[in-house]
């Protein structure tokens, strides 16, 4: 089918084209940038559509250009890309939302909006890609579509903050292309394929194959903020709130992340994989940064830095799903890559809308925002609430799945107890954070409060995106057998990804 | 014969010798300029014992051709560096 | 008159000089003019190539050997047409760059004998005409430098201009030897007849070293960053871009194509790790400068060993695809390098005369003031590291799967630090340019500076980036010697 | 007996070039490093005579020595008189001199080798059978002219791009020499002499030692005798004139190689018949564009308002564009 196999490329032409039209807007020009924006924004939507009903029917679509002899770009549609492409669209549009009421009043919002969109093309490129080769080079992209959004405010520690994330990232792309190039020397070019492609050649040597799955693994591994390459993470946070809600709850830790699963996956084949003994060590990092972030978190008072732990934490339950052995474990990896995001984004969103009406940036400040602003706090509980693992919100899936897999690949006696004390973590974090918004009497006047404006306690535009999120996640928990639920669909991928 | 070429193509590679290492051993201009020519005149007369054959024979007229082109190339090069000092002065005064 | 394409390009340039040196009022007009009519000639010859592959024209109608032929084939017709391309580009610039009407009748006639010189250079054929062509590029490369009539400009030219002499005299020596032991001085004639003597391997060594002067391979590149700092921005470019780039061609065409009987992997891995030493020098020096365009200036320094690396690799992988993918992703780092500098030291005479200085610690807000220009420093550098989409970094990839498959896994390393240095050095500046600034200027401003080096840096990266796939089979069909 | 005299003749004359060269070059007055420099030139001429190369005897005596020694001599007027040690390290000059001498034996040893292996087949056999078909019966002409016209050409090109050099660079010289009634007299029957001279290396050329080049400088020494014998006259030529005669060597070249071109589709291909013409043609031509080049290049800038032209249409200067 034609058209379809067109599909990927108008999907990433519907940001990328109006991110450069952006570009070239004048700052006035409010609103045909916001129009741009949601169009954009919905086209993708509804292309992202008729892409879940083909591949759910199985209809391949496959785009190749020719860049060298043995090199070509390809991006290809299949189940698991689905999955990465629906989040970061949907999470798009919500948050172009929420940025247009954030940025209302601020400077070059052209030159924020235009990388923005370059971002969600990235990502959605990278999501697409369908050999090693085409996902390096949106890897890098996406890489250097985020940095003027980490220095967009110009201030020395904003510009600081930048070069940290730049730092990190790049370092980890060289070494990933390394990794890459390595093994394109030894086993030529790389599609992507369920089951894997290496498990498919023998007479490789186990011991190279060995250093490139390390070599490729610190690569993601920055992006995914593994433990101890998640250093960048907190750094950036000088971003604007949008950049920090989409770019470091979904867009570039999410990357890493993607990339761990095909890595394990399509490259080297799950089974393949942990015939080559890398599974285990792959988990036992993922294990150690899960802790590891959960205890940072505790002792952080600066809201999104808190945030941005747990975010380090919570992303690696993703490598986790991926590095234990059996169908339910990778059930719970790539639907939490899902849930997570939900949840997170909502976080973000909510801490954005604290600080831009109230000027709250630290835990300490919050006592009785709940009264102050319900809606918002709502959402923030929910989410959080869904991060520690309560049923029936979406959290409580992946790490059900999670503890299952574990159990049935028999590694459960250290990933179960990981588990639990990783929630009693998030508890231990998130719920005096409820406990202030709620029950707390508010301090008499706020650090830095807006007037209020309207019926709600804000702008609608900054308002309604943590709510919306906040009930999806809700949703995704309680209708989770619901068909293409996420849970659904990471079932139907598990089912490609394990032959025998 | 050969006797004749060697000992002057041996000359022209002490020619060029000399001159090589005046101008790496000199920072001002024109003692530089005077070694580079020094250093060119030795490659030439390597090229003019190849072309020469001999007391009866005619000798090889293409190395006489690059050679005469050789002079007016380096003639050419010495006006323009000295030119370029001369301003280099005139900045240096002002 | 098409199949004479190959004379026009040098010759349009030529009377355009002549004649811009006589009507000193029509100048700009006839720079441009005759740089179009040379870029067309160029297309056309690149066409030719692909066409009906490599071709000679005999000068004066004798056989080469007794005369002098023009050759072109698919490396030198490929380079000609990215030459052309950027000196196109500069030219325009130039025409708005030099607001003062002496200067600009000055540079003209000085700017056309360059692109002479250029164009001599990729389509000769002959020994002794290549120390001439050489020749014409020092002389003429210095006197644009000088241009500037600074004090340090005058003394960086000085010192180019000598050092640049004491090369073409080391190279000239070569030739003799060369004509002493074989008698003559035709590439094709000569790489039939060359065998390993003491004689061919003292001449190739005098060769290589005159040209690894003008190439400025690390350690004899002391002369290149005050040069192509302290010369006029379109100057620089060219400079940068192409001066140097020619010396690396002729030696590659000595190396590949001539003296292949000669050389040994032993010279080759002493030139590479040379190269691997400017890499890293290079882009340190460039991450220590204090201003713009010597930061552009080592960098060059650096990416001109890069080439150099590619040399030990493309000895020892064995004749086949390998060899020929190893030698294609050369060629394509020395384009992408080519338009991506061209670009940044264009750019960077921007910024210049729009801050009056260069000085990268004070450009704070570029980025605000003069958004296009700093995107187009942004595109060049993306190039100049080797990330995607860039033709670089196709070349990087294929010179680090070269250097696996070859077994010489240690190249790597000096990729990798090379990279990450070079990312240092250009997110430096791009670091100050986000910096705060009051000002607001509109995306364009002085479209005629400003277009010509978007679109260079355009070439340098998306079109070589993702438009490279025709080039390699073109150079592995059209890569050779033609004769007669 | 002869060849002993020979060899005794060669001896001396290879001793003694290596002496003033290695006195021009070690010695520490800048003078008598020029006066050395000159002598030099002299004794290559000689040798080249030795070596039956009387085109390039011609050629160094006049150009080599004369002209090189003219601009050298009037460059050190502005110039401190000695040469100060250069400022190299005792280890880098060390350094220096054990990489010269090393290069130089390697260079021997390899000569040593290329006499010996030399097949004899050289380009002088071809050169001798087409000259008849080249127009000037001079082998040397016939290369420099026609079977490698080409190099002269980008060889006229040089020397435009070093004379632009120059005349962008300074202003003219103005001679410190006071012009005496004795100069003036002598110029008065030189210069007709040395124009006459040019004119007729020009026209021997053809089947005899001498052509473009050696005519040019003749021809430029006559400038430049004028020039210093009555610096009060300013301007000899229009400007105009000037510009015309540096660039119509070049131009002529080009345009009877495009005619070539046009005529049998090769640049630069002269019909055996008109050969000859063509080539006196382009020569003349050339040697006025030399001579006029050599001239300016001796009077080291250029001449009172050689830039008019440009002034006048610089209407709006903003700010100076080089960096």
């Amino acid at each position: 089918m034609d058209f379809f196999d067109h599909l990927p490329l108008l999907i990433l032409l519907s940001s990328l084209i109006p991110g450069l039209v952006i570009f070239l807007l004048r700052e006035e020009s409010h609103g045909l940038r916001t129009s741009l924006n949601l169009f954009g924004a919905v086209t993708k939507l509804a292309l992202v559509g008729l892409m879940i009903w083909g591949v759910y029917h199985e209809w391949v679509s496959d785009m190749r250009w020719q860049i060298t002899p043995d090199l070509e770009l390809v991006l290809h549609a299949d189940a698991l890309s689905v999955v990465f492409v629906t989040l970061s669209t949907v999470l798009w549009l919500v948050t172009t939302i929420y940025a247009i009421g954030y940025l209302e009043h601020s400077p070059h919002r052209s030159r924020f909006f235009g990388f923005f969109s370059l971002c969600v093309t990235a990502t959605v490129g990278l999501a697409l890609a369908g050999n090693l080769f085409t996902f390096i080079i949106f890897y890098e992209l996406l890489t250097l579509a985020t940095y003027p959004l980490v220095a967009h405010k110009g201030s020395a520690e904003a510009v600081r903050g930048a070069r940290i994330y730049l730092t990190y990232t790049l370092g980890g792309g060289v070494l990933l292309l390394i990794g890459a190039i390595w093994l394109h020397t030894i086993a030529g070019p790389i599609d992507f394929q369920e089951r894997g492609v290496l498990s498919g050649l023998t007479q490789l040597d186990p011991w190279t194959l060995r250093w490139i799955f390390l070599f490729m693994i610190i690569g993601l591994g920055v992006k995914a903020a593994l433990f101890p390459l998640h250093g960048w993470l907190p750094q950036a946070m000088v971003a604007p709130a949008p950049v920090s809600a989409l770019l470091h709850a979904v867009a570039v830790v999410k990357a890493g992340a993607f990339g761990i699963i095909r890595v394990v996956y399509d490259v080297f084949g799950v089974e393949y994989a942990d015939a080559l003994g890398l599974l285990p060590f792959l988990g036992a990092i993922a294990a150690f940064t899960i802790v590891y972030g959960s205890v940072k978190a505790l002792s952080q008072d600066h809201l999104k830095r808190r945030l941005a732990y747990s975010t380090i934490s919570q992303v690696s339950y993703i490598a986790l799903g991926a590095a234990i052995l059996g169908p339910l474990a990778t059930i719970g990896g790539i639907v939490h890559l899902v849930h997570q995001g939900v949840m997170k984004i909502t976080l973000f969103f909510a801490a954005g809308n604290y600080a831009e009406t109230l000027g709250v940036h630290h835990v300490s400040e919050m006592d009785g925002v709940g009264r102050r602003m319900p809606a918002t706090t709502l959402a923030f509980s929910i989410a959080a609430l869904g991060m520690i693992g309560i049923p029936p919100i979406a959290g409580f899936i992946s790490k059900w799945y999670l503890g299952m897999g574990a159990l049935q690949a028999g590694a459960g006696y250290w990933v179960i107890p990981v588990l639990i004390a990783s929630s009693l973590l998030n508890a231990a974090y998130f719920l005096p954070i409820l406990y202030r918004a709620w029950f707390k009497p508010a301090a008499e006047k706020w650090p830095k409060e807006k007037p209020q404006s309207g019926r709600w306690e804000m702008s609608g535009a900054l308002m309604w995106p943590p709510v919306i999120t906040a009930a999806v996640a809700l949703l995704f928990g309680l209708f989770a057998a619901a068909p293409f639920s996420p849970l659904e669909w990471a079932t139907l991928i598990t089912a490609r990804e394990y032959s025998r | 014969m050969i006797s004749e070429q060697l000992l002057y193509s041996l000359a022209g590679i002490g020619l060029f010798g000399i001159g090589l290492r005046a101008t790496l051993l000199h920072h001002m201009l024109i003692p530089r300029l005077l070694a580079l020519n020094v250093c060119g005149a030795g490659v030439f007369l390597i090229f003019i014992t190849i072309a020469y054959a001999g007391a009866e024979s005619r000798p090889d007229a293409v190395p006489h051709a690059l050679v005469l082109t050789g002079i007016v190339v380096a003639v050419s090069a010495t006006a323009m560096s000295l030119a370029l000092g001369r301003r280099l002065e005139a900045l240096n005064d002002e | 008159m098409m199949n004479d394409a190959i004379i026009w390009v040098i010759i349009i340039p030529l009377l355009g000089s002549l004649i811009s040196i006589s009507w000193s009022r029509y100048a700009s007009l006839t720079a441009i003019i005759s740089n179009l009519l040379a870029l067309a000639a160029s297309i056309v010859i690149v066409n030719q190539v692909y066409q009906s592959g490599p071709f000679i024209h005999e000068l004066g109608g004798w056989q080469a050997g007794l005369g002098i032929s023009l050759r072109a084939d698919a490396l030198s017709s490929v380079l000609l047409l990215m030459s052309m391309l950027v000196v196109s580009a500069a030219t325009f610039y130039a025409s708005s760059y030099f607001t003062d009407a002496v200067k600009r009748a000055r540079f003209w006639p000085l700017w056309l004998m360059l692109v002479v010189a250029l164009n001599a250079l990729l389509l000769s054929g002959d020994l002794f005409n290549l120390y001439v062509t050489l020749e014409l590029l020092s002389l003429s490369a210095v006197a644009l430098t000088a241009l500037s009539d600074s004090r340090a400009a005058l003394q960086a030219a000085i010192r180019y201009l000598s050092i640049g002499l004491l090369g073409s005299l080391v190279f000239l020596a070569g030739v003799a030897l060369v004509y002493m032991g074989y008698g003559t001085l035709d590439l094709l004639a000569l790489s039939n007849k060359i065998d390993a003597s003491p004689l061919s391997q003292v001449a190739f060594g005098l060769l290589t070293a005159g040209l690894l002067i003008k190439s400025a391979l690390f350690p004899l590149h002391f002369w290149l960053p005050s040069a192509h700092a302290s010369a006029p921005a379109p100057v620089s470019a060219a400079l940068s871009a192409l001066v140097v780039k020619v010396a690396v061609y002729i030696l590659l065409r000595l190396w590949m194509d001539v003296f292949d009987q000669v050389l040994t992997p032993l010279s080759a891995m002493l030139l590479g790790t040379l190269g691997a030493i400017a890499v890293i020098w290079g882009s340190w020096q460039a991450l220590q400068a204090q201003r713009l365009k010597l930061m552009a200036a080592y960098s060059t320094v650096a990416q001109i060993g890069y080439l150099f690396i590619f040399l030990p690799l493309i000895v020892a992988l064995p004749e086949g695809s390998l060899k020929d993918a190893a030698f294609t992703a050369l060629l394509l780092m020395a384009l992408t390098h080519g338009f991506a500098k061209s670009a940044f030291f264009l750019s960077a005479g921007v910024i210049q005369q729009y801050c009056g200085h260069d000085r990268i610690a004070e450009l704070a807000g570029t980025a605000r003031a003069l958004p296009l220009t700093t995107f187009v420093i942004a595109l060049s550098g993306v190039a100049l590291i080797g990330l995607p989409p860039s033709g670089s970094f196709l070349g990087k990839w294929y010179l680090v799967s070269s250097s696996f498959q070859a077994g010489q896994w240690w190249w790597v390393v000096v990729i990798a630090v090379g990279s990450i240095l070079a990312t240092a050095y250009v997110f430096r500046i791009l670091g100050y340019a986000f910096g705060p600034r009051e000002s607001v200027g509109r995306v364009l401003n002085g479209g005629r500076k400003e277009i010509p080096a978007l679109i260079l840096a355009l070439f340098a990266t998306l079109i070589l980036g993702f438009g490279s796939a025709g080039l390699w089979d073109f150079v592995s069909q059209h890569r050779y010697f033609p004769g007669s | 007996m002869i060849e002993l005299l020979w060899s005794v003749f060669d001896l001396s004359l290879v001793l003694l070039l290596l002496a003033l060269a290695w006195g021009t070059c070690s010695t520490r007055d800048v003078m008598r490093a020029v006066t050395l420099f000159i002598a030099m030139g002299l004794l290559l001429a000689i040798i080249w005579a030795r070596l039956k190369a009387p085109d390039l005897a011609l050629a160094e005596a006049v150009i080599g020595a004369g002209i090189s020694g003219a601009l050298f001599l009037s460059a050190i007027k502005d110039y401190p008189s000695t040469i100060t040690v250069s400022h190299r390290t005792p280890v880098l000059q060390g350094l220096i001199n054990a990489f010269t001498l090393a290069l130089v034996i390697l260079m021997s040893w390899a000569v040593w080798h290329g006499l010996n292996m030399s097949d004899g087949i050289r380009l002088s056999d071809q050169v001798v059978a087409q000259a008849p078909v080249s127009g000037v019966s001079n082998p040397v002409t016939a290369v420099l002219l026609n079977f490698r016209a080409y190099d002269t050409l980008l060889e006229l090109a040089v020397v435009l791009t070093a004379v632009l050099t120059v005349l962008t660079l300074n202003d003219r010289r103005y001679s410190h020499v006071v012009s005496s009634p004795l100069l003036q007299g002598m110029t008065h029957w030189l210069v007709p002499l040395l124009v006459v001279t040019s004119g007729y290396l020009l026209w021997v050329g053809a089947h005899a030692p001498g052509g473009a080049f050696q005519a040019g400088a003749m021809l430029a020494a006559a400038m430049i005798l004028l020039q210093l014998a009555f610096p009060s006259r300013r301007q000899q030529f229009s400007l105009y004139l000037v510009r015309f005669l540096l660039v119509i060597g070049i131009f002529t070249f080009v345009v009877v190689g495009i005619w070539m071109l046009l005529l049998n589709d090769v640049f630069l291909a002269f019909d055996p018949d008109w050969a000859g013409t063509l080539i006196l043609i382009i020569e003349t031509m050339a040697t006025l564009s030399i001579a006029t080049a050599l001239a300016l290049a001796y009077l080291g800038g250029r001449p009172m308002g050689w830039e008019e032209g440009a002034r006048n249409n610089s209407a709006s200067t903003e700010n100076e564009g080089a960096g």
